[in-house]
């Protein structure tokens, strides 16, 4: 089955089609966007929306061949979340050179004339405010580490860099290991249980760029003796995450829409077909969430759409 | 009169295209030795695999113990008490002795093998090995001692009829001796024995009956007490054969070869030997003795230790590490003991087998002439009557016999002028040995030298011009084949003492 | 005699051993106090290696009788993957979302284990089915089944992680059991232990070793090679399944992105152990040592602090060494 | 006698029509107006296709080599992602921040073309010589280099995606070309006709074959194995860097971590194509089909906007049919 919000079926004349292309379509993160995706398709009906992910998630050439391909499929609209800010800018330009409107989203893309539209969390913004939220957690003092996402991930690499020129600020806070790097959960699990086994002595805080680092650092964290002595200040939200803020395993974790990102996507999209103007920037937002403000109703809002609803309706 | 217990009417086997049996008839009695005879191709081989279950035929009617008998695969063939010992080894060489031995047959309880130890001791006893230890890895041995583990098999798994394809083509004498007593041991105890070669003597000495094939038809059956060899070979060609070992007129002239102590990492220990163009020296010794190890050394394919050896007006080979690409380009060429993991790439066509070693004569500037390199290896299948469809079909489609016609073909195309030849008719029909025989004879005629090692002494006797024994790596003096007696010959090759009037 | 072959036994503790040493002088080069490599070579960092040796280690196993068998499973870390999926989703009660209780019962996580360990079976029975059926290499087979296993995980998960309940299998790689350790390291032994007498005392053992040498031998000593292939198959996703409960155990979740490329990792444990790609050789004890000697080497880097390409190149390089002195023994065994 | 062996050549070929009518249905039942089965069908599908074979493709030819020698090199992805890094080191002149010019210079790019070939000649040399003189199966050797040359990658780009200014080499992989598509289509097809040429028609060719048929008989032939099998690796090496050469092309700049498990694709075009594992078999036209297929496949997914999981068990599926088609092929050639 495909990702079609609404079908074509009966009427004989084919409905305007957007493609909304996310890095990969198997995490909890994407799929968010995908159920936001999915409800500004419901809310549409005059347009045929496909999700379209890569064949292999965030593989560069995988998705300049998606795009190249919904190129041939002749859609009328692709929103694309870039897994490189350089290598997709031929691609996405010849979309919009066939007359296709482009919208670009999560993730930044380095020629602006390329797309219409650019919908996103201020990556490097999260980062900062990350730093800001170690901080507070360590009193403004001790030694700290990181774990990286692996390299190549725009998006992360920004929050590293954000978190790190941040945290430069705290006279008190020393950088003292940054460069492990994990992957996915069971890869970053493996790699926290290491950096504690070696550095746990001596760190009082670590910092995590995404979901999977931070959830691997969690559960290794959570097998260490060092558990109510490390604070760990995460990025993205899943119920793993939520469940390790409430038992005070993580002490702050940097959410963003993604939800809302893909709603906004699918919006901006059609108002780009309809001709209505459009913002060049729209910001999704991000928020820092501790133990103390998630049940306050507009983070619920945030955290817990209630995506799955549109992603099983569909 | 003894029981029939099997018996095989109108057999028919296609192979694709091929037709490789088109009626056969044969009987076999309880505790007789049946000879099956035929040229290379005639069909022996996969008649007999119809039988152990390992191909089905494609028509005819066959009845083990008046019961119609249709083995569908092979341990049908072993349940129903029908033995094979296959021409080409059937053994895991990464298994040890007895697990090679029980294979398929394990007695277990639960899962877990029983240890069988004495009983596989009791038959390689019987075949004259009682000093291998049934733990040894089967890959480690010698093809000789391998095709030992064979018939042991068969012994073990008490088999009513053993069907034997050529299985002294790799055996010493001595070997085969001992062979023949198991065989007369076992016809004893009522078991029929199936008996597949080319040596006719042998065949004469051991079988009560006889069935030739010939082109995939039973031509010919009796007692082999009524027949003699030149009438069998008759049988089996189609007409008679004059010479069984033709001799031409050949000049032996300059040295061509001169080994000095030549010794390798195990084998040989001491070799040294002159060759002279247009001479056939024969190296005869036992299973094992350590020959095919200085072919190799020689050639290349093994380290040599030390030792020199120089070609003809000096030119020293040892100077420069000797590699078979050095060899053949000085004029040397190996025929390999093993065709089937080195004397020829399986699943390459006859053509490129033929043409593999000596490629620069259809090529030019890399690029392969491919119609001449064809027409240059029908050439030679037609010159040494290879038995095949065309030239460009894979090489493992032949029988083995014209297997290694085409690995003699190749050799003959490269043209060297030294030829180390290793069992070259090990595998081949009478017809085609003599043939093979021939060749050899004209190679020496145009003034090539031989070094043919061979376990079968009549046939050194019948083509060499001097000859070598070697005993455990150690080769003896070259002597003219006149100046040798068979006391000599096998005196050397069991206890490495030369006779009395050693010159 | 009987020295050679207890020598040769030995062999795969050399490799074993040589990235030890190499292990121990570059942390204390790295950290001339002393204190790092006292930390390396303490009880809590030799759990830790063994804790991370379990999945790859029990995988490993499995794939080692395929790998006597000449054959190869590269759908390994998708089974993998597809186990833990399964394993939650029953834990569950066969449902991606967890059921509102406290803690999933004993009952749930049997049914689990076994739903788990049966599903990774079907799958090593799809590959040997196919692959023997149709005569297709288990290459290519298993290439396919990668990504088909892969997606089937994917689809069951609705693409997320599937969260569970909390449950006794999340303890079992946990450092609280018998010892210290958790119950993922006894299976592990035991895993060892079951495929060594299954390897060199039992009838199927011998005739994985045969399949191996000689295919042709065995099908003419009338074994059954098909019917065996496509069991060996079946067994390694058995051994599949359980590493994969060891996965979902190390996780707390279910989730069909993880263990992507893993496969290689579990054949180079095989291989480093001493199994021959080409059938025939292999051995339980030499393939644990083999997966032994990848996660020490991970614990040496973080303990370096080394970089992704550092550690990329260490593992890359050590992995050729170590069987490089396999095999440089090997030639001597037959030259000396 | 003559139509035989012609429809034996043909065989891969059915492979490739069987997806294609596969997808046309399946496009067709998605999309009953026709409409996309007109796309599918269009000449901006066929080109597009084509340029997406030719990465994999070419990469795929120099894998034909090494397993027609009974090899595989699993490092040509890590081979890939290092040439594209090289590439773009040195046409920025050395370095990893581009230098402040509008584009690069003809010169600097025929260096970069160059100075790529040649890494992946070396990278492919040091796997061909570490395989013949430790004799170490290359299986092994490729796994460890896999990692090594992934790691020098991200070591020479820092980690980070290294960018280029504009340049020439930028444009092989677009549509405007001659006939509207790129040089890297017909650089593909000149690889093919190449290796096509070196297969059947030389003696280097017959060597390969030889030496993956019986490497005893080849060495017994005088062919010096050892040589010719770093040769093959070298050979593999240098279509591999013009791969990746064709894949700096598409992305437009140098990154060390893409095309992870991209070896894995190679080998299976090689696979679908009619080679075997085993050596011995394998042709220049097969592979390309083979490359072919997987392609279409992309291509009809996305026309289908199917999902991940759909793709990859589609995919899987095509891989293990279009070679059981092969397979049961050459079953029939022997049996009737
Ligand atoms: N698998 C096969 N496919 C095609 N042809 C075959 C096959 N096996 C045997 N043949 C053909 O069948 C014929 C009989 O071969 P077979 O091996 O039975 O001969 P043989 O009498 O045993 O000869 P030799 O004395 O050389 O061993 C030959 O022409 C051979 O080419
Ligand atoms: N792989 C091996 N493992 C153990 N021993 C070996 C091996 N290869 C050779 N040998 C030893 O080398 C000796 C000589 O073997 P070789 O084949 O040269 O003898 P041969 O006289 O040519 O006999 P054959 O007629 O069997 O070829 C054997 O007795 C054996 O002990
Ligand atoms: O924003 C995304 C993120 O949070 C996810 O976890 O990894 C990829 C990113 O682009
Ligand atoms: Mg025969
Ligand atoms: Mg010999």
């Amino acid at each position: 089955g495909g990702g079609d919000g609404s079908s074509s079926e009966g009427s004989s004349e084919k409905l305007p089609r957007i493609a909304v292309v996310p890095k990969a379509g198997d995490v909890e993160f994407w799929k968010m966007v995908q159920g936001g995706v999915l409800k500004a398709a419901s809310e549409e009906t005059g347009y045929e929306v496909v999700w379209q992910p890569p064949a292999i998630g965030n593989d560069r050439s995988e998705q300049i061949k998606t795009i190249q391909n919904l190129i041939v499929k002749k859609v009328d609209a692709v929103a694309v979340a870039p897994i490189d800010a350089v290598d997709l800018v031929k691609s996405v330009s010849n979309a919009k050179k066939k007359g296709i409107k482009t919208v670009v989203w999560d993730s930044g893309l380095d020629d602006e004339s390329a797309y219409e539209s650019f919908v996103a969390t201020d990556n490097f913004q999260g980062g900062v405010l990350c730093a800001r939220a170690m901080a507070e957690a360590i009193n403004e003092s001790g030694s700290i580490g990181l774990l990286r996402f692996v390299e190549g991930s725009q998006s992360t690499e920004q929050r590293e860099a954000g978190f790190l020129s941040e945290i430069k600020k705290y006279p008190n806070i020393q950088v003292i290991s940054d460069s492990q790097r994990g992957g996915d959960e069971v890869k970053s699990q493996e790699v926290g249980a290491r950096l504690l086994q070696t550095e746990g002595d001596k760190l009082d805080g670590i910092f995590c760029s995404n979901q999977t680092t931070t959830e691997g650092m969690l559960l290794a964290l959570d097998k260490s003796p060092f558990k109510d002595k490390i604070k760990v200040v995460g990025f993205d939200f899943n119920p793993y995450i939520e469940e390790s803020l409430r038992n005070g395993l993580l002490a702050a974790t940097a959410s963003q829409d993604p939800f809302n990102m893909g709603y906004l996507a699918v919006k901006t999209s059609i108002n780009l077909l309809e001709d209505k103007p459009v913002e060049k920037l729209v910001d999704t937002g991000v928020s820092i969430v501790t133990k103390d403000n998630i049940d306050a109703p507009e983070m619920q809002q945030v955290l817990f759409p209630d995506y799955q609803k549109w992603i099983a309706g569909q | 009169m003894a029981r029939r217990i099997l018996h095989l009417e109108g057999v028919h086997k296609r192979f694709g295209p091929v037709h490789a049996l088109r009626g056969v008839e044969l009987d076999v009695y309880e505790g007789e030795v049946h000879a099956l005879i035929g040229e290379n191709g005639a069909g022996k081989s996969t008649l007999m695999k119809i039988l152990s279950g390992a191909h089905p035929a494609t028509e005819g009617r066959i009845t083990l113990n008046d019961r119609p008998y249709t083995p569908a695969r092979p341990n049908d063939g072993r349940r129903a008490g029908v033995a094979m010992i296959y021409q080409e080894l059937t053994l895991a060489p990464d298994l040890s002795i007895e697990q090679n031995i029980m294979l398929g047959m394990e007695q277990h309880r639960w899962g877990f093998a029983k240890n069988n130890t004495p009983k596989i001791r009791d038959a390689l006893a019987l075949l004259g090995h009682p000093d291998l230890s049934p733990q040894t890895r089967v890959g480690s041995l010698k093809i000789g001692t391998q095709q030992l583990i064979e018939i042991a098999r068969a012994i073990v798994s008490e088999a009513k009829i053993i069907i034997m394809d050529e299985p002294t083509s790799s055996l010493s004498s001595e070997d085969t001796r001992r062979l023949f007593e198991v065989i007369r041991k076992l016809r004893d105890q009522g078991i029929a024995v199936i008996y597949i070669s080319h040596f006719l003597e042998e065949v004469q000495e051991i079988a009560d009956r006889y069935t030739v094939l010939r082109d995939g038809e039973t031509v010919g059956t009796g007692m082999m007490d009524g027949v003699t060899v030149p009438q069998i070979i008759e049988m089996m060609v189609g007409r008679s054969l004059d010479e069984m070992y033709p001799r031409l007129e050949h000049e032996i002239g300059e040295v061509a070869l001169r080994c000095g102590h030549v010794s390798g990492q195990e084998f040989p220990t001491s070799a040294s030997l002159q060759l002279r163009r247009g001479e056939i020296l024969g190296v005869f010794g036992l299973v094992g003795a350590g020959r095919s190890e200085m072919l190799r050394c020689l050639f290349g394919l093994d380290p040599m230790i030390d030792g020199e050896v120089a070609l003809e007006q000096g030119r020293e080979l040892t100077r420069r590490r000797v590699t078979p690409g050095r060899s053949l380009a000085a004029g040397l060429d190996l025929l390999s003991e093993d065709r089937k993991q080195e004397g020829l790439a399986q699943s390459m066509t006859i053509v490129a087998n033929t043409t593999l070693s000596s490629l620069y004569k259809s090529s030019r500037y890399g690029f392969i002439d491919l119609k001449q390199e064809k027409v240059i290896a029908d050439r030679w299948a037609d010159r040494l009557g290879v038995k095949c469809h065309t030239t460009t079909d894979p090489i493992s489609t032949l029988s083995g016999g014209n297997q290694q016609k085409v690995a003699i073909g190749r050799l003959m195309n490269h043209d060297s002028d030294i030829f180390f030849l290793d069992e070259p008719t090990r595998g081949i029909d009478v017809g085609s040995k003599s043939e093979i025989y021939l060749i050899i004879q004209e190679l020496a005629a145009a003034g090539k030298s031989i070094i043919i090692v061979s376990s079968y002494l009549p046939e050194l006797q019948g083509v060499c011009d001097s000859l070598a024994v070697m005993y455990r790596g150690r080769l003896s003096p070259v002597r003219a084949i006149e100046d040798w007696t068979l006391q000599d010959i096998m005196g050397f090759a069991t206890t490495g003492e030369a006779h009395a009037q050693t010159a | 005699m009987k020295l050679k072959p207890f020598l040769y036994n030995m062999l795969p503790f050399v490799g074993l051993v040589f990235v030890i040493v190499v292990s121990m002088i570059a942390i204390q080069i790295k950290d001339p106090s002393g204190e790092d490599l006292a930390n390396f070579m303490s009880f809590d960092n030799i759990r830790t290696v063994l804790i991370q040796t379990v999945v790859v280690g029990i995988a490993a196993l499995g794939m080692t009788l395929v790998i006597i068998s000449a054959g190869i499973d590269l759908s390994v870390g998708s089974q993998i993957a597809l186990a833990t999926v399964v394993f939650a989703f029953v834990v569950n009660g066969g449902s991606v979302t967890p059921p509102e209780v406290d803690s999933a019962s004993g009952l749930a996580v049997t049914l689990a284990i076994l739903a788990t360990i049966g599903a990774c079976g079907l799958c090593g029975l799809f590959n040997g089915w196919i692959s023997s059926k149709f005569r297709i290499v288990p290459f290519i087979v298993t290439l396919g089944t990668m990504l088909i296993f892969r997606g089937v995980a994917k689809w069951i998960a609705g693409g997320e992680a599937v969260r569970t309940p909390k449950n006794a299998a999340q303890g079992f790689m946990d450092y609280d059991g018998a010892l210290g350790i958790g119950i993922g390291f006894y299976l592990l032994i035991a895993s060892i232990i079951v495929t060594a007498v299954l390897l060199k005392r039992t009838v199927l053992g011998r005739y994985i070793y045969a399949i191996g040498s000689s295919e042709n031998t065995a099908r003419l000593c009338g074994i059954g090679v098909e019917n065996q292939k496509v069991f060996i198959y079946v067994l390694c996703g058995v051994f599949t399944g359980l590493a994969g409960v060891m996965q979902y155990s190390f996780l707390g979740s279910g989730n069909p992105t993880i263990a992507v490329g893993l496969e290689l990792n579990i054949i180079a444990a095989v291989v480093i152990g001493g199994g021959s790609l080409n059938g025939g050789s292999g051995s339980a004890m030499g393939t644990f040592i083999g997966a032994l000697i990848m996660s020490i080497l991970g614990s040496t880097c973080t303990m370096l602090g080394a970089e992704t390409y550092v550690q990329e190149m260490t593992i890359g390089s050590i992995v050729i060494i170590a069987v490089g002195i396999d095999r440089l023994k090997h030639l001597k065994r037959f030259q000396s």
